[in-house]
């Protein structure tokens, strides 16, 4: 199935891609602004050379060749393979979302903890109310405000840049940590919201009663027969935005100079790179199918009534 | 329908009802404040670019070409809530559609039309818009197709689980039973029945697609200038922030509290027709919704 | 170390390593093709031409110490420096200037100025440090196309269309990260290099302007180019920091005369009396440009004609008059603006053209995408108005020529009539300065007045912002404004 | 009653309100050491408040007044820390939902574990080891439950573990809420015997909340009965079967008597208001041609989807060979054992499950292989009548659109005001106010939703009605009323019926013949006095002898006499 659907990606991509106006040999020879005239002798001459000159069909029944022995091609602007260039890009963004996804995880379930136990409370509304701010506001919007106040006003990090991570994981961090926070706002909420929605409802669940019943203490309670249970949830939905976390990026990434795949998709689309862009979105749709997959198998692990 | 918001109704409460008040009355300034007011949004007045808050004649001061703020605020605001509209409108119809099929039907209808529902959803959201634009050239109905197609996922997803489970109910399968064709049973029980859902879905995604169209804009991707939006406040103000903050920050704060108060309603709507509320239900019922609940409603969207 | 970025270059003993933030990961090292501005100020550092351009854009010496021109103008006879080397340490002789330049000569190769190598008519390479060129005709500009960045010489191994990073210039590249920066260092092999100060360069990319803007506020770079007129407030009142302003580049709204009312020259005129080109310069450059018309000429250039400039001074009554002259009283019909939301200035002039045009009656549609989008569509002449601006790589009248002559692309105004131009343009190019070339050229000027093929804004605004710790850089300007960067050869950071 | 010294707990005046509205008022009773005293009353009458209110086990915003006196101590004035000391350890629960009441995440092993761990050690010497609490339960025998998941469980297995669970620290006090009422007769006649054992293994006194009064009478001491939040009546069970004082508790009686009126020792009263059962036209239905019939029928269930793999269990078959008939006018009844198969029977009559193999024929015509408009027209034969009144019926319909569906979906009828008319007519045909149609589904009771799926099932004038457990989910006396106007419908319109039940006696007050089924086998059929006086069948008489018969006096004799069997 996810095989079906890689390639039904696939073909959208090559069809939207080339049917977009302005080719990959152009916007090469001319390189952006500032540029000068477009030889077309020259534009045909690298188009020949790239073979964009074949037809369509041709050129898609190739490519689906290729990849079947699992070569994304190469990169029209680096002339490399498109494997080698997205690899560090996307190193780079793994690291933005694994922590934005840390950073959700903890803040957001404590948050969720906390005002689904407490529901009604001050406590709950306040932390409610952040909630819905931090899941309405666009990562971009936050982003920016992220990089303008804490960044430039009061410096406590950079306001944007990166480090290679070869040069020393801290720095590497440090630059990576509002970018990532950014991005884990619209997941934190989320989290956050799920969490505390799924606490309510298991509260009020039968076996919540039985433990009570028991004898047990509020916290063991808690620990063992509400929090364990609403947690499944949570896991599902945070999977599942792992898709969106990446869309997310792309902007994230403009506005912190972060040289990650969005960054790179961008410039890919804009240069029309048709291989490059391909091969990031292959990815994203196969990282996505196999999120699905890992929750899928999460929920069965975490779920014995799931039949395995 | 009518009892669903008639129920909606009864059970609201005061702060949701200053929320829902506040919204017709901004809704409403919105669309008339253009009627009444003299100042053009789109006239230019360069020498008296980036005038502060509170100039005469500019409350709101004005940006980098010196026009209007507040109407050009307005005017972005309405565009924003009308090309929105019509992209969730559509997303809705069509995957709601797509859905219903798909689950009625089953079989091989279900398999095409769920696993493109699959592509589009292996697409992030934004690249996804990205290459439609590339394709149709930026502008408003650009963007009705954007969000029509990078949401109808949603909706169809939420319609075939809800209809999976729904024509296995007894009142359609009584349905079908007591002589309905299969349309009469989609158009009856089944819509209404996914009704509710959707219309909370709507809300949603209605903050979604104005986050998303904010994002195209704020990438020079999305409404066309000079015809102002949300995005494209936000990224001029971005440019100029120096020079005037407040024209990033005015079109950024009425961002956030139109996307929160839309969240806000969406919140509202899907609570109250929690069946818990309604009437008092079975257990089995009860768990169907909390699964539903928990695949419903988010999908992509937040945080893009 | 390089921790946070914020304290280098200002510390007591200079580290002699200039971080720049950098507009746009450079295409590549094609040989001669104008791949925009971030490939040809790249080049600019790491290879060197026979000549270069001197602080005030004058041509002076480079790879060539000197050369002479025959009285005919028709020969030119360059004596190379001895024991040149490219900086993989290969010699450079005056074989590899003779490849490079019949390189340069072949169409399907691209180079920018490939018209005026092919004028070329052979390359004498008597010995290994001279080579004489014979022309076909004569070129007054010569000198300034060989000046060029992208006249540069290459080694055997980079002349191709993915020429490698190699050049005889100051600084050769020690590392590149794709998307993310280019390391550069001194080049031991330059033939100047006990002037060069620099240790190291390293370009980090950062296509969005507000990002460079941040980097170089907050010391996480100490230069930047391409710095948007919307920061130049922001950069004046920045403490530390130092903002170079100069001329940039013509802006003009093009045309598409192929079809429609805009085939008629009347209604070109009228449009060009519509245009309010001070809130033009306003909007595009926030006043840091020039609001002229007529031909796009360097105000400072012996060639500009202030009369010509001012010729099409807003006048709306006129535009009206001329738009009913031509068969279209109160305009009427509506046209497609097409621009990019990629760069500033575009959306921002196309805004004011259309309320500018809507006065007269014209009804505008913007149509914005990304720049390859406007590429694609400009070259195909899939547009009725375009923002744009005619090529020029040199400061001099003869760069004219490129925005009137040629094929169909997206610099030059879809259908222009080019015998209009074609003989008077071919004889300014061959005439030496003076007195006849001027009135050549303001023979054109009179010519493009009647025919408005496009209507110049006048000139954009460039800018470079770096640290005050830096020392001894100098801004070309006009159209040579991205060759700035031959500065670097001498600059150096003081603490 | 029991000796002062003998009293374990006192309820007096206890009143429960749940966020401001009152619940429970005024109720008092006591319980003695070693007795079981059974709280009973209709849904909704307060007694799983009630009983949750002693172990502080309420919903949040539950508040308690007046006095429980639990061993010398006024729970009461033990705070809800306090209140862990008797919980699980002195006062022990038992709920009424086996499903949801135990966590899905935990084994078997987890629950008891925690059950025997949640108490520090040393405090009381009682703890045990879960095999154990196994044996005690009856649940010694498997050797892998310890490591199995509750929904790996059946209902009666997960009520013993329940149990098991609360026996843990051997409590002083069992609270049984409702433990049988989800199960079906013959797990509930082997879970009363365990809790019986339990009682008087452990010395325990218990509260077993039911409104079944045959449980009542198999397992009771004392009675409380219980009516809109008020107790109206306490005491010895032998009197309160004997002599009802109060005029609610007699109606409760006389309403759980008259589904028993046809046992064949008829030693409890004959009581009025007994269901009449329909005269046949025509005799026997023999005689007339079968409106429906239903030849070797066999159904399985295939998982469908291609990722579903295919388990033994999937393969086999929900029904075997099953055949029947009805004719016009007659009742035939099908009992069994929950999952027997019944409900697919009725199922692939209607055509909602397709058969495997075999035939139904629907006044002659056969309905395999039947599509698109003959099939609706031979499917408008039908009138049917689900278990579940609440699903069975569109929420967001009004009443004249649900009962007058079958006329406007055949299209019989299109005209809103004749639907209205005839959605008058049915309403008052059930008993209903006319004025009733414009209300919405969630505006009615249990009994009132039943009865206007009956009114939708005849508003087309079927020829046959299939009724699936029409009663279930319904109190006793609402139950007894639903039955009563099934049974004059018939007599008024003539169709025959099929009545699906899991309760024998429910099934014999209505039927003239009566289909056994077990595991998808038809066991036994016959005229419905033949096979409840004589069943011919083992499993058969296992059934009967399961129902407890609401007379203390005979149930306990019954249940002596299976003992010494
Ligand atoms: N959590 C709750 N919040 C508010 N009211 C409740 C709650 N639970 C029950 N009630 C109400 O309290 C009353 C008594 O409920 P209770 O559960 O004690 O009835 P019951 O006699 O046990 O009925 P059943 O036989 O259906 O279990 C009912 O009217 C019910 O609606
Ligand atoms: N949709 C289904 N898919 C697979 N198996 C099913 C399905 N429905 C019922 N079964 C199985 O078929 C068998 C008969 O079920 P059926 O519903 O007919 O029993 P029943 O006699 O009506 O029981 P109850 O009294 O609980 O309603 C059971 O073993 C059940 O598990
Ligand atoms: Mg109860
Ligand atoms: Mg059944």
């Amino acid at each position: 199935m996810g095989v079906v659907t890689v390639w039904g990606v696939v073909t959208a991509v090559f069809l939207a891609l080339h049917a977009v106006p302005g080719g990959p040999a152009s916007v090469i020879l001319q390189g952006g602004a500032g540029g000068g005239e477009v030889n077309p002798a020259a534009v045909a001459a690298l188009e020949k050379e790239l073979g964009l000159d074949r037809p369509l069909f041709v050129q898609y029944v190739t490519y689906l060749g290729d990849l079947l022995t699992g070569d994304l091609g190469d990169s029209i602007k680096y002339s490399a393979p498109v494997s080698e260039i997205i690899a560090a890009p996307f190193g780079n963004t793994a690291i933005l979302v694994v922590i934005a996804i840390v950073i959700g995880c903890l803040v957001g379930i404590s948050f969720g903890v906390l005002s689904g136990n407490w529901p009604g409370s001050v406590l709950d509304r306040v932390l409610s109310g952040l909630l819905s701010v931090a899941v309405s506001t666009p990562g971009f919007v936050i982003a920016i405000f992220l990089s303008l106040f804490i960044g430039m006003r009061l410096g406590w990090f950079p306001s944007l840049g990166y480090q290679p991570p070869e040069d020393g994981f801290g720095p590497f961090l440090y630059h990576a940590f509002l970018p990532s926070l950014a991005l884990s706002f619209g997941f934190l909420a989320l989290v956050g919201r799920v969490t505390r929605t799924s606490i309510l409802s298991v509260r009020r669940e039968d076996w919540v009663r039985t433990a009570r019943g028991m004898g047990l203490s509020r916290s063991r309670v808690f620990r063992r027969h509400v929090f364990r249970n609403a947690i499944n949830p949570v896991v599902t939905v945070s999977g599942l935005q792992l898709g969106g976390l990446l869309g997310a990026t792309v902007l994230v990434e403009q506005v912190f100079n972060w040289p990650g795949v969005g960054s790179t998709l961008l410039n890919a689309i804009n240069g029309r790179d048709y291989p490059l862009v391909q091969g990031i979105v292959i990815v994203f749709a196969v990282v996505f199918i196999l999120t699905n997959l890992l929750v899928d198998l999460m929920y069965r692990f975490l779920d014995p009534r799931v039949e395995g | 329908m009518k009892s669903t918001v008639r129920s909606l109704w009864s059970r609201s409460t005061p702060g949701l009802a200053v929320t829902t008040c506040a919204m017709f009355l901004v809704l409403c300034f919105i669309f008339i404040y253009p009627l009444v007011t003299s100042v053009n949004p789109l006239t230019q007045d360069i020498e008296n670019a980036f005038a502060p808050i509170g100039t005469p004649g500019h409350v709101l001061g004005t940006d980098n070409l010196g026009r209007d703020t507040l109407a050009r605020l307005v005017l972005g605001l309405r565009t924003e809530i009308l090309v929105c509209a019509a992209g969730t409108l559509l997303a809705a119809v069509v995957g709601t559609l797509v859905g219903i099929l798909a689950a009625y039907f089953r079989g091989l209808s279900d398999l095409l039309m769920m696993r493109a529902v699959d592509i589009v959803l292996a697409f992030p959201n934004l690249v996804f818009a990205m290459l439609i634009v590339a394709l149709y050239g930026a502008g408003d109905l650009t963007v009705v197709a954007v969000c029509a197609m990078a949401f109808f996922p949603n909706f169809a997803r939420l319609t075939y689980g809800e209809v999976l489970s729904l024509r296995r109910a007894l009142y359609v399968e009584s349905a079908e039973l007591f002589g309905g064709t299969r349309l009469q049973v989609i158009r009856g029980p089944l819509l209404r029945g996914v009704g509710p859902l959707v219309l909370a879905q709507a809300f949603l995604t209605l903050a979604f697609a104005v986050g998303l169209e904010s994002g195209l804009s704020f990438l020079g991707l999305g409404i066309t200038p000079p015809s102002p939006s949300l995005g494209l406040m936000i990224a001029t103000g971005q440019q100029y922030f120096m020079q005037s903050p407040w024209q990033l920050l005015i079109p950024s704060i009425v961002l956030v509290v139109l996307l929160v108060a839309l969240g806000y309603v969406a919140d509202w709507v899907r609570d109250l027709l929690d069946p818990r509320g309604v009437t008092r239900v079975r257990r089995g019922a009860r768990t169907g919704f909390a699964q539903r609940r928990n695949g419903m409603s988010f999908g992509q969207g937040a945080g893009a | 170390s390089a921790e946070g970025g914020s304290t280098d270059g200002r510390g007591t003993e200079a580290s002699q390593t200039l971080k720049i933030g950098f507009s746009a990961e450079p295409p590549g090292f094609k040989t001669g093709v104008d791949q925009g501005s971030a490939n040809k100020q790249l080049i600019t550092l790491v290879r060197r031409g026979l000549l270069s351009y001197g602080p005030d854009g004058k041509v002076v010496p480079a790879l060539a110490s000197k050369y002479e021109v025959s009285d005919n103008n028709l020969t030119y006879t360059f004596t190379l420096r001895p024991d040149l080397k490219f900086s993989d340490g290969d010699p450079l002789t005056a074989e590899d200037v003779k490849r490079t330049f019949e390189y340069l000569a072949v169409p399907g190769n691209g180079a920018a100025d490939q018209t005026s190598f092919a004028n070329i008519a052979s390359i004498g390479t008597p010995d290994e440090t001279t080579v004489v060129l014979t022309l076909k005709k004569p070129q007054t500009a010569l000198p300034k196309v060989i000046a060029s960045p992208l006249s540069a010489i290459v080694p055997e191994n980079a002349v191709d269309a993915n020429g490698a990073p190699i050049g005889a210039g100051p600084f050769m590249v020690s590392e590149y990260r794709k998307g993310v920066s280019y390391k550069l260092k001194a080049d031991p092999n330059y033939y100047d290099a006990g002037s060069v100060k620099l240790k190291e360069i390293e370009m980090t990319f950062m296509p969005d302007a507000q990002t460079r803007v941040k980097a170089l506020v907050s010391g996480q770079v100490q230069f930047i180019d391409y710095v948007p007129a919307a920061d130049y407030k922001t950069l004046e009142n920045a403490k530390g920091v130092k903002l170079d302003t100069s001329h940039g580049l013509y802006g003009a709204l093009q045309f598409n005369l192929t079809k429609g009312p805009l085939a008629v020259p009347k209604v070109r005129q009228a449009i060009a009396y519509a245009l309010d080109l001070k809130a033009q310069n306003q909007a595009g450059t926030l006043g840091y440009g020039t609001a002229n018309g007529g031909l796009p000429i360097p105000v400072d250039s012996e060639y500009y004609d202030e009369k010509q400039a001012n010729h099409f001074a807003q006048d709306v009554g006129k535009a009206k008059s001329l738009l009913a002259e031509a068969g279209y009283p109160n305009g009427g019909f509506s046209l497609k603006l097409l621009t990019n939301s990629q760069y500033f200035g575009f959306t921002e002039r196309a805004q004011v053209v259309k309320s500018d045009l809507e006065k007269i009656g014209i009804t505008v549609e913007l149509e914005t995408g990304d720049y390859a989008n406007q590429i694609a569509k400009g070259n195909s002449g899939s547009y009725d108005l375009m923002i744009g601006g005619p090529p020029a790589a040199i400061s001099d009248p003869s760069a004219l020529t490129g925005a009137f002559i040629g094929g169909p692309t997206f610099v030059r105004s879809a259908g222009i009539n080019q015998d209009l131009y074609a003989q008077l343009l071919d004889k300014g190019a061959q005439t030496p300065d003076g007195p006849e070339r001027k009135a050549i050229y303001q023979k054109i000027g009179d010519i493009y007045l009647q025919d408005v093929p496009f209507v110049t804004f006048g000139m954009g605004t460039a800018a470079y912002a770096y640290t005050d710790a830096l020392k001894g850089f100098e801004m070309l300007s006009g159209p040579t404004v991205y060759s700035s960067l031959y500065s670097m050869a001498t600059v150096q950071l003081s603490d | 009653m029991n000796a002062r010294d003998d009293i374990l707990l006192t309820v007096e005046d206890l009143d429960i309100e749940v966020s401001g509205k009152s619940i429970v008022e005024g109720a008092s009773f006591s319980v003695a050491k070693g007795e079981v005293v059974a709280i009973v009353g209709e849904s909704g009458a307060g007694k799983s408040m009630t009983a949750m209110a002693i172990p502080h086990l309420l919903p949040p915003g539950a508040t308690r007044r007046g006095s429980i006196r639990f061993d010398g101590d006024e729970l009461l004035e033990v705070s809800d820390a306090g209140m862990r000391r008797y919980r699980g350890a002195e006062i022990a629960c038992v709920y009424q939902e086996p499903m949801t009441a135990l966590n899905p995440l935990h084994t078997v092993g987890d629950f008891l574990t925690e059950a025997i761990r949640s108490h520090a050690t040393g405090a009381r010497g009682g703890q045990r080891r879960p095999q154990e609490l196994l044996d005690l339960v009856g649940l010694g025998g498997y050797d892998d439950l310890l490591r199995r998941y509750p929904h790996q469980l059946s209902g009666g297995q997960r009520q013993r573990i329940m149990a098991a669970g609360a026996v843990a620290w051997e409590p002083k006090l069992l609270i049984a809420d409702e433990p049988t009422t989800a199960l079906d007769v013959t797990t509930q006649r082997n879970l009363l015997a365990m809790f019986r054992e339990l009682v008087e293994r452990e010395k325990m006194s218990m509260i077993f909340v039911t409104h079944d009064m045959g449980v009542v009478a198999d397992i009771a001491d004392s009675v409380v009965v219980m009516r809109n939040g008020k107790v109206v009546e306490t005491g010895d069970v032998y009197s309160i079967f004997a002599r009802p004082a109060h005029e609610y508790t007699r109606s409760l009686l006389s309403a759980a008597r008259a589904l028993h009126t046809s046992e064949a020792d008829a030693a409890s009263p004959a009581a009025a208001g007994a269901p009449e059962k329909p005269a046949t036209p025509a005799g026997t239905g023999a005689v007339d041609p079968p409106v429906l019939e239903v030849r070797d029928l066999v159904v399985e269930y295939r998982r469908t989807g291609l990722r579903r793999r295919r388990t033994e269990e999937s393969r086999r078959a929900a029904v075997r060979d099953a055949n029947l008939t009805v004719a016009r006018g007659e009742t035939l009844g099908i009992v069994g054992e929950s999952g027997s198969g019944k409900s697919t029977i009725a199922r692939s009559i209607l055509g909602l499950t397709p058969a495997t193999s075999g035939s139904v024929s629907i006044a002659g015509v056969d309905m395999v292989g039947l599509r698109g408009r003959d099939r609706r027209r031979a499917l408008s034969r039908l009138g049917v009548v689900f278990q579940d009144p609440t699903s069975s019926l569109d929420p967001s319909l009004p009443l004249w659109r649900v009962v007058t569906e079958p006329l406007w979906r055949s299209g019989k009828v299109r005209d809103a005001r004749e639907l209205r008319r005839r959605a008058e007519e049915l309403l008052v045909d059930v008993d209903l106010d006319p004025a009733w149609i414009v209300r919405r589904r969630h505006e009615l009771s249990g009994g009132q939703r039943q009865r206007v799926a009956i009114a939708r099932a005849i508003s087309h004038r079927p020829d046959v009605l299939i009724a699936d457990e029409p009663t279930s989910a319904l109190d006793v006396t609402v139950q007894v009323k639903v039955l009563d106007l099934l049974a004059r419908l018939q007599r008024e319109h003539g169709f025959a019926c099929i009545f699906i039940s899991h309760d024998l006696y429910v099934v014999s007050t209505i039927s003239d013949r009566v289909l056994v089924m077990k595991d998808g086998q038809v066991v036994e059929t016959g005229p419905t006095d033949e096979v409840i006086h004589n069943p011919e069948n083992e499993y058969t008489r296992t059934l009967l002898g399961a129902i407890p018969v609401p007379d203390p006096v005979v149930q306990r004799g019954r249940r002596e006499l299976a003992g010494a069997q």
